[in-house]
């Protein structure tokens, strides 16, 4: 399902086009139509039910029933649900991601990056949610793919959890990344482009440019 | 008006609800002259059956009742594959329409199958291949049904149950065949129900006569169901208030 | 300011398909023998429904014996059917599902390997308890190979064609009985030929059309399932 | 010509012993069509009833927001 939107140098690795999405009857949003250049965020904000995560359905090709086009680069995606399986370790569950990533299993550097370090055999039924959430995170840092799409990554995370978030945002975007992101909280990163959904979102307030 | 653009036409609910009028009343009284005069010839005019005497003449519901059944699903499974491939919501529409007139006509043949297996084989129900097959539609029929309303969703109830028809569809013949193989192996003396076409025509024609009658009302009823999916779908849409200003359909 | 974007990674990266099927396997497989006794409930759910056949029965060995091939085949498809259940219902809870069905490239790769595991901890466990199974029934013994053959080239269409009604209710909350009423009608060929053959072969008639005709069966469950599984999650997972 | 038994009603009745199950079938098959038929009528009806209900909560409260209809149970 996902176009390939990169190639040369300058390829977006999102376009939308006139984008729009009915629920009930009630436009979620409409004419969204919107470039996503490698090293750009694009924050996503509004109340919840507002669309967002059906937004991002939609850009991962999990929701249908949406008009207007869109070309995605390839990308990773981290839900509500951690997408952590309990009853496997963190290393069984990072080297199973590395292979569906197409990635080296470089499991001791990415649990590394995330402070979680010596917990490649515990059993991820035992950690908290929170620990959890590195887990997580610790799969994107794995790589493989340009385009980050993130669903309230802060949530059930300590403050250091959420400069960890920060910083592999950050750290994704200066390798020419790019992160699509739904948050309550901002990233507190000043090139963000936002967008507020809710009440049928128009057009894209553009953030500072790169 | 060439295929493709029909084509083209039929993905607009709106277009099909304006031409769809007439041509669920064409359909509808056709259905009723056919079934009429076939059921009345097929009662009082035709020969009884030197074997079965008169218990025979259930044929001419069982029959009728029976091929209709299975070709809705049939009709559903091409439903299904439209759907999924062309995403046409017409297609989503028939799919759902079906359900109910084919679930029910699957059971009328059930039922007249074991009115007419009492008289013949002295049992209301017998493990013939024929009876088998129908209740193993019946329960797919019965699936179709439940998965449709155990999903909240109708965009989402429409494509399950479109990959569960299709599903379906391809099991049918392989069904068939192997209860055909396993259980006439079993009797193989019993009295196959629909006679073979030795029948006389002043036997079989009622048949014909009731066969066409019974498509035809399920044309009709169809065409009602897809007019009362269309109104709930384009519920809000000012062509449907419009049109209902007139205080009816 | 523009830098060189990330290497974008190959179409199936380093590990290549078969990777992707060996990290998926063994995935399922360590998951499996992490949670055995849920994996192996079903097992014991066809010892204890064969002792309940024995119990109405009152154990008179000529009743059981003549119908054995037939009480076997009902309970196999039965056991299967519990272990669908819980097919997806872990993946799709903690979200493992979704990643599975967006990062697959090719998405059937995976599903068949987990399929593969499922088969392996149903049928296949199934097939190598017949004997156990079988002396309970009283089943005749020069027909216990025969038995066995016709669960091994049976038993792969139950899991996939099961596997397509469990991708299609995993999302619904009380999903099990509907699951029944959508696998079981998919399951009757394959129980007739496979039913069928042994009690033909008790009363010494060649089956080899039958078993060539299970075969066929799970040869094309196999072609059509996966790909029916992955439309169906797709679907679950809007 | 019609059959020899349709000459007394009785007999007709009757279908030489079989009476019972014919009627029954054909019964059974004026139920099935019925149930078709008045399913739609029935639906139309309540769908129309329904619609006239909310043209006149619509005129009456003098909201024009024609895109928030109430959700009705959908009917199989």
């Amino acid at each position: 399902m996902a176009g390939a939107g990169q190639g040369s140098p300058v390829a977006p690795l999102l376009r939308l086009d006139g984008l729009g999405c009915q629920r009930d009857e009630r436009w979620l949003f409409r004419d969204l139509t919107l470039d996503l250049n490698p090293g750009e965020l694009l924050q996503l904000e509004g109340p919840n039910g507002s669309g967002k995560s059906t937004l991002l359905r939609v850009l991962l090709g999990l929701y249908p029933d949406f008009t207007g086009t869109l070309s995605v680069a390839e990308c990773l995606y981290l839900g509500h649900r951690p997408g952590v399986s309990a009853v496997l370790t963190a290393a069984e569950n990072l080297r199973w991601y590395a292979a569906l990533q197409g990635v080296p299993a470089d499991v001791a550097g990415a649990l590394e990056r995330v402070g979680m370090a010596g917990y490649e055999n515990v059993v991820c039924q035992h950690m908290s949610a929170g620990q959890q959430r590195r887990i997580a995170l610790a799969r994107l840092a794995l790589g493989g793919a340009p385009l980050w799409l993130l669903d309230e990554p802060l949530t059930a995370l300590d403050t250091a959890g959420q400069d960890l978030v920060r910083a592999l945002v950050a750290e994704h975007l200066a390798a020419g990344g790019a992160v699509v992101c739904a948050t309550h909280q901002p990233l507190g990163i000043a090139t963000a482009r936002r967008m507020v959904l809710g009440a049928g979102a128009r057009a894209v307030p553009a953030g500072a440019e790169p | 008006m060439t295929l493709k653009e029909l084509w083209h036409r039929l993905g607009s609910p709106r277009w099909f609800y304006q031409i769809s009028g007439r041509l669920r009343l064409v359909l509808g009284l056709t259905a009723l002259v056919l079934l009429v005069t076939g059921t009345v010839w097929g009662i009082a005019f035709a020969p009884p059956d030197y074997q079965q005497g008169n218990s025979f003449r259930i044929i001419y519901v069982h029959v009728p009742s029976a091929l209709v059944a299975q070709s809705a699903y049939l009709l559903m499974g091409a439903a299904g594959v439209v759907l999924l491939v062309w995403r046409m919501k017409l297609a989503d529409m028939v799919l759902a329409a079906t359900v109910p007139f084919g679930m029910s006509m699957t059971a009328l043949a059930l039922f007249t199958g074991a009115a007419w297996g009492k008289p013949t084989w002295g049992a209301w129900w017998v493990w013939d291949a024929r009876t088998t097959s129908m209740l193993v539609l019946l329960f797919l029929y019965m699936a179709l049904y439940a998965l449709r309303q155990a999903i909240p969703r109708p965009e989402t109830a429409g494509r399950a149950c479109a990959v569960l028809a299709v599903v379906g569809v391809i099991n049918i013949p392989i069904i068939k065949y192997s209860v055909d193989w396993w259980l006439t192996l079993h009797q193989p003396a019993t009295f196959r129900l629909t006679a073979a076409p030795a029948m006389p025509p002043e036997m079989w024609l009622p048949l014909l006569v009731n066969a066409l009658g019974v498509y035809c009302f399920f044309g009709a009823n169809l065409v009602g169901r897809l007019r009362l999916e269309i109104l709930e779908r384009e519920r809000g849409t000012a062509w449907v208030r419009e049109r209902l200003a007139g205080g009816q359909l | 300011m523009s830098r060189p974007p990330l290497p974008p990674p190959s179409q199936t990266g380093p590990v290549g398909v078969a990777g992707l099927f060996a990290a998926q396997l063994g995935r399922e497989w360590v998951a499996s023998l992490r949670t055995l006794a849920e994996t192996l409930n079903p097992l014991v759910f066809l010892f204890l429904a064969v002792t309940l056949f024995a119990l109405g029965v009152g154990g008179d060995a000529e009743a059981l014996a003549n119908q054995a091939g037939a009480i076997l085949w009902v309970l196999v498809l039965l056991a299967t059917l519990l272990t669908l259940e819980a097919l997806f219902r872990r993946d799709y809870d903690d979200g493992t599902l979704e990643q599975l069905v967006l990062l697959g490239k090719p998405a059937f790769v995976p599903i068949l390997a987990k399929l593969a595991v499922q088969w392996a901890l149903s049928g296949l466990a199934m097939t190598v308890l017949a004997p156990a199974v079988g002396m309970l029934l009283f089943l005749p013994a020069e027909v216990l190979g025969l038995t066995m053959l016709t669960l091994l080239a049976g038993s792969p269409a139950l899991t996939l064609l099961g596997a397509v009604a469990a991708a299609l209710t995993v999302g619904l909350r009380r999903g099990g009985v509907l699951l029944a009423l959508l696998a079981l009608p998919l399951f009757v060929p394959t129980l007739i030929f496979g039913a069928g053959a042994i009690s033909l072969a008790m009363a010494g008639v060649d089956v080899t059309g039958q078993l060539y005709w299970l075969l066929a069966i799970s040869v094309l469950a196999l072609t059509v399932a996966p790909f029916a599984v992955i439309a169906a999650l797709r679907i679950s997972l809007e | 010509m019609p059959a020899d038994f349709a000459r007394s009603l009785a007999d007709f009745v009757a279908m030489g012993g079989h009476g019972l199950y014919v009627w029954l079938s054909y019964a059974a098959a004026l139920g099935v069509v019925l149930y078709n038929v008045l399913s739609v009528r029935l639906r139309e009806r309540r769908y129309l009833r329904e619609h006239l209900d909310r043209e006149r909560r619509h005129a009456g409260a003098g909201v024009r927001d024609a895109v928030h209809p109430a959700r009705g149970v959908p009917e199989p």
